[in-house]
């Protein structure tokens, strides 16, 4: 696959790795937070984390866009299905959190409840379409990428004038997110703080669409250096080399590592199309940060109509996270998957507790799923000394 | 024997009605003109409700399987053809020769009459090609929206007919090889490129085939094969998670030597999928002694269905059963089942 | 976050649309968020959606940055671990 | 070997989920927990894709039956002890004994576990009592409205170990005695008892059962019988059309000695059926020499499930291969199949 | 079952087969037309006619009420579900009957239209409440005996106030077919006509709703003997005994044999209902019969709002007769099944051609189904002579 | 015509329902096509309803009349066919 498989080059790879060995100095560690799910990913899947130096220290953020979706929000979408009746159309991942009595849209939609996982928005207009005596609600959820998309549904269902079709909207903001952790005592508090943060693997799809602009305030107002990444395993050892190059240097700088597809303002068209269709929500609450001022979007006065919150009576949004279940602080850097009590015991992805545990972008199931070898401490090592897989 | 109905059925126009299952003309005429035609088995012509099978000597081997896929016909295959290499290989995995096979239906009421008649026929001449015979079956109808169209539950008998062989998923040991014998992943793609909310063209077909004739190859050349299976559902990755929970023991493969088609590759990236978990339907794993993994990656890529067959891996000792992979990087990861179902991944 | 392939434009069609090769699997998806799009041009893919261009200049000097991050740091040091 | 799963199921809650279809660990679990803890099978637990069965020396013979009922817990009965019954049945009529069956499950998402765990456990005390194992078997999930709950399809094999036997249909001859072993039309009253538009009480159970019993005792009395088979779709009538087609010859019973539980007759007439249309699962029709009826009748009389056998005709030479039957008042009328389904007659 | 063994015995049966070949007089011939599917299915079903004498001619009459509907009432129905998606409710043996295009119900069915055999018409009337947005329509057919109970369900559904019922009438009345057939030319010139009848078999239970009263027009006017004669072999042979003697006698009576159910003036309650919610139809087309003025019944204005016919648009009812098919002759008595060059051959009970082909009150079922043995003359003496089951 | 047969009312039952025993089949039919049924009386039975009364003297007295006939047949003529 063209502009990927380069980026996954084992030989590059292998030296970038030499390279970021080289450039770390033995008295310093590189804490580095990957704020996006897609980067979690990235490392787990390709293993990243046995190419870096002990020094260097990937700590999961806030961005995967199913974690940080509070339970609340999910049991109003449950009830919209449940009491409502409606055809919820949502994208996969949405479908295995748990709500607030453990229950599933899956588990929903076994019931008998008419939930739909799409691909693309245009698949829930359509879904709409074929259903004209139906309610059609797309849930839609994610950062500033998944935006343009939802408000290209609504704009097409307007101009087809599908007045069965609304959306559940819970958009929610990165640069709001950065700024909440950062502002978060854990962090905040640099002596007794738990979380040391030298510097952000940046977003990558996010930035195609905000542009690089919106770090700036980071780099400079909290003296963070912030490299935006692309989502291959040569783009995030990059921009880890560039992240301790920066840190060595003293520098806090916006460097676009994804120098392919971000660009300093961004997607304009996307940015205008939802500054059209959005109003800033007062507040917003996110699993593990809590409430964070203007960090999230609902539609404006003139798109009141398409909003599923104002057309459903829905139950307010104070559903009870699950108990023992750490997503929170995992969220906020301020643990690990391992730290959990519940981790692989109560919580497999199989049945998740938390939503962390869901997509493969969360921290507990990319630990799972791909990492957790690391832990299997007893009878491992003999095997992960004899590793070569070749017979 | 039995007499012509005094009209045949329409095959260009015709439904299948409930009649067709409940017992009466209706329902022999069925399965005369469309299944005895399509399998033209003597046994089956006969018209009883099971089969007298004639078996050489050697250990008997039984396997089931229901298949229930959509769309019913994909790149490369349809549910007949599918339903007849599935039960065939699983028979076959055990180093058995497959002779039989029997066919159950479950028709909707409702479903054109030429798409079952297609389907019959494209079993038949799945069935031939693997030198299998179709002996007994049985059809339902159920009510419109009792089930999606059609389903198949094909169950096959087979014979082990060389002593030596003792194949199974528990016998994996460390040290023994890994083996696949092609590209992972190009059924799962080739279906899921059908399904309507995702509708991609690629140029995947699904590798759906009768492996009996590649294990005879294998058996032969090597008979001291530990372990076989097809990884179906759950892909590669369940197998191998399968097989070492079977055997108790751990298995260590290297990202860079599956072998993966590329548009399989891509169709995974646009989906996130990961490819190891995508189904396979004319692919086997085998496990052997190391010391026989030339010889049986020889005899495999021989075979016109193990042209690709590489060593992927070996077992290792591993008291959580893992599956690792070394990554095109050279880190480490857990290949782990899939967990739930496969959703295409967004987010 | 979120998924997304680099795909090219191998037509556009109406209503915004375009037809996109996605590593060999080909596709038609919306390109009403990016502009000018021209055949051949390739664009960052995201659930249906063309969400940016890729820029292939960028695309390869990125590359050419990395080999000489590589050559320079194995000029650095001696390979470790 | 495999280990425990982190939580067990909810069998008080839970539902089945597409997962449990999917070939990941969610679906492993099911099959433990649910359909190994029921059958409890060595062979079936090794967790294979393929059963290697230890058959004794003589003729192997195969059959397939899937199972579609509605609903799915009748009086007397559900359609995992009828799964059962069923394949252990049309594997006897052959005068084999049956040894071992595979079950193919597909379930609708949104079944309850505790209603699989119910159908499992029937089957496996079913099994049990007719001295089969299951041995292998397949678990598919289809989305709720993909089918009807739960279909099972099982295949049996079984082995006639006494030389003797020929058994089949296409060997009734002019001057053979028709035997059944009891009476007939229970199962489908019962049954139809439950249908939710025809709802009746009715001290009517289904007759589900295995014969393999009362056929080792028939066989051992009268080796010489020609032809067995079970009247399950379309009663009496349907088994009785086909063995005249299939041997060529005409059959002619005596309404008067046919057995019907009284409550099945005012059913009928209720419903306006003819009872020998009715299926049946527990009962068979046998076919011998006329000089052999007696004893055939003895042998049946003896066994539990042949109480109320009765020698209800003879075959005839008949070109058109009717079969025909004297009436109450000794008339003569055709017994015909069934035509269409069985849909009961209001005028 | 008791009130039906009883008119089963072999004995009396035997006794009473006995008693009229002693009671028939070697010149004249007694040909019985038995008006009702009913008598046509009771005799086929327990082979009454080999226990009659050859002078003694059964005659089936046009008394199923599924095959006397015409293929356009039919067509209309099927109209209902295809054109206008209604749940279309119906009795069992009305579901196999091919239309015009040589479709049924069960096929429509099969091709996803939403057709539903009930038992009852309460049982219509529960769908209409358990689809409360779907357009539920009662297919009513029959002669006065199911006419009672289709205003059972519209009287309730009208107390439940079930505004998306309806039903399609073909409510069709037995007097008037009776007099039609007597018009009929083929019966009428006594001298050429085709079909000489010399007495009825009276129906049973349409009789217990209008009483015995309505046949004495018949038996005094067209002087033919009438015995009102229940559906049990014993009740067949007693009626074909009374006959024999009213013919002996020249006698043309209306007797009662079914008088454990009949009264002279019938259920007068029933009677009332159906008076009170139904008008009689100028004309109706009938199978077979052709027009028959004053012969059905249609929705009175009261109960307009519950006429499918005023609600849907429909085709009219100018559906053609199936090719080659000759129920209509067959319903009129002037041929037989037999005659008709389809029968078993094109026309099965599989695959019907005609209505008479699918009832098992039609004559052409009930001659396939239970008696065409007596046709098959080739190799068949033999078994006929050697019939005797018991081995 | 149409198909219909004797059935004994067991209980009467509110909405002028009631439980009847056809032949050993239990079921809840309409009865309110007939007046003053009590239980213990038997009605003919078609499509869920109660048609008519059945009125077990006159069903003697037919038996009964059978009976005779018969007799009185034998006595008329011998066994023919
Ligand atoms: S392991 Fe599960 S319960 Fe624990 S933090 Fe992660 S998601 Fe929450
Ligand atoms: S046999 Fe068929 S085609 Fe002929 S009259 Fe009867 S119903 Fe019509
Ligand atoms: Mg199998
Ligand atoms: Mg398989
Ligand atoms: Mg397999
Ligand atoms: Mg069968
Ligand atoms: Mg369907
Ligand atoms: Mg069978
Ligand atoms: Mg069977
Ligand atoms: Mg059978
Ligand atoms: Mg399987
Ligand atoms: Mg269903």
């Amino acid at each position: 696959m063209k502009y990927v498989d380069e980026y996954r080059d084992a030989a590059l790879g292998r030296g970038l790795a030499r390279a970021i060995v080289a450039a770390v100095r033995p008295e310093t560690r590189y804490n580095l937070m990957e704020f996006c799910g897609g980067h979690t990913h990235a490392i787990a899947r390709h293993g990243l984390e046995d190419l870096l130096p002990g020094s260097v220290r990937l700590i999961h953020g806030p961005g995967c866009p199913v974690c940080v979706l509070p339970v609340g929000r999910l049991d109003m979408a449950i009830a919209l299905v449940r009491e409502h009746g409606v055809i919820l159309c949502t994208y996969g991942d949405m479908m295995r959190v748990p709500g607030s009595g453990g229950t599933s849209l899956l588990q929903v939609k076994a019931e008998g409840g008419d939930v739909r996982m799409v691909y693309s928005t245009l698949d829930a207009v359509a879904v709409a379409q074929a259903h004209p005596d139906r309610a059609v609600v797309f849930f839609a959820i994610g950062f500033e990428t998944t935006t343009p998309p939802t408000a290209m549904a609504v704009t097409r269902a307007e101009a087809l004038d599908l007045r069965n079709f609304s959306v559940f909207c819970n958009h929610v903001l990165t640069p709001a997110a950065i700024q909440s952790l950062l502002d978060s005592p854990d962090v905040r508090d640099l002596d007794g703080g738990s979380v040391p943060l030298d510097g952000f693997i940046g977003p990558a799809h996010v930035s195609t669409v905000i542009g690089a602009r919106p770090y700036a305030f980071f780099a400079e107002e909290y003296r963070k250096p912030v490299v935006i990444t692309g989502f291959e395993p040569l783009d995030v050892l990059q921009a880890v080399l560039m992240l301790v190059r920066q840190i060595n240097d003293g520098r806090a700088e916006v460097e676009v590592q994804y120098a392919r597809a971000v660009t300093r303002r961004g997607n304009e068209k996307a940015q205008a199309l939802v500054a059209g269709m959005f109003d800033l929500r007062k507040v917003f609450a996110w699993r593990g940060l809590g409430p964070v001022p203007y960090s999230a979007l609902t539609f404006n006065t003139r798109y009141a109509t398409w909003d599923a919150e104002r057309r459903f009576a829905l139950p307010d949004a104070a559903g009870r996270d699950p108990r023992g279940c750490d997503c929170g602080a995992i969220l906020r850097g301020v643990k690990e998957p391992r730290d959990c009590r519940l981790f692989g015991t109560a919580c497999t992805p199989e049945k998740p507790v938390g939503a962390c545990m869901v997509s493969s972008e969360g921290a507990c199931a990319a630990y799972w799923t791909h990492g957790r070898f690391r832990d299997a401490r007893h009878g491992e090592d003999r095997q992960c000394a004899d590793h070569s897989p070749t017979p | 024997m039995r007499r012509p109905f005094p009209h045949p059925l329409n095959l260009s126009r015709g439904m299948v009605e409930m009649s067709h299952g409940a017992g009466g003309r209706a329902m022999i005429q069925l399965i005369d003109e469309i299944f005895g035609a399509a399998f033209q088995d003597p046994t089956l012509a006969r018209g009883d409700d099971q089969a007298l099978l004639s078996l050489p000597a050697g250990r008997v081997v039984m396997t089931t399987d229901g298949y229930v896929i959509t769309p019913r016909v994909f790149p490369g295959g349809d549910i007949g053809s599918l339903a007849v290499h599935g039960t065939v290989n699983d028979v076959a995995m055990s180093g058995a020769v497959p002779l039989y096979l029997s066919a159950g239906f479950i028709l909707e009421e409702g479903l054109p009459l030429a798409d079952l008649d297609a389907i019959a026929r494209s079993m038949a001449a799945a069935a031939r090609a693997a030198g299998v015979s179709v002996v007994t079956g049985d059809t339902k109808v159920v009510e419109r929206g009792g089930c999606d169209g059609v389903f198949i539950t094909t169950t096959g008998v087979g014979v082990i007919t060389d002593d030596r062989l003792d194949i199974a998923g528990d016998r994996a040991r460390p040290g023994d090889a890994i083996l696949v014998s092609g590209t992972l992943g190009d059924h799962g793609v080739a279906v899921m490129s059908q399904r309507e909310n995702l509708a991609f063209e690629t140029p995947i077909l699904s590798d759906s085939a009768a492996l009996n004739g590649l294990v005879a190859d294998m058996v032969a050349a090597v008979p001291g094969i530990r372990a076989m299976r097809d990884p179906t559902r759950g892909g590669l990755a369940a197998t191998l998670n399968e097989l070492a929970h079977q055997s108790g023991v751990g298995m260590a493969i290297r990202e860079a030597d599956v072998p993966l088609k590329p548009a399989v590759r891509g169709a995974c990236e646009l989906l996130g999928l990961d490819p190891l978990t995508v189904p396979n339907e004319g692919k086997l794993v085998a496990i052997c002694p190391p010391e026989h993994a030339d010889a049986l990656l020889r005899a495999m890529r021989s075979h016109p269905l193990g042209q690709e067959a590489a060593v992927i891996g070996r077992v290792v000792e591993n008291a959580e059963h893992f599956v690792q992979m070394e990554t095109l990087l050279g880190g480490r990861r857990i290949v782990d089942w899939l967990a739930g179902e496969q959703l295409p991944r967004i987010c | 976050m979120c998924l997304a392939v680099p795909a090219k434009v191998l037509a556009l069609l109406p209503d915004a649309m375009a037809r996109v090769d996605a590593g060999g699997v080909i596709k038609d998806v919306s390109v009403a968020l990016v502009e000018d799009l021209a055949p051949g041009d390739y664009v960052i893919l995201h659930v249906g959606y063309a969400l940016s261009r890729l820029d292939p200049e960028e695309a390869d000097r990125t590359l050419a940055l990395i080999a000489e991050m590589v050559t320079a740091g194995a000029a650095e040091t001696p390979v470790v671990s």
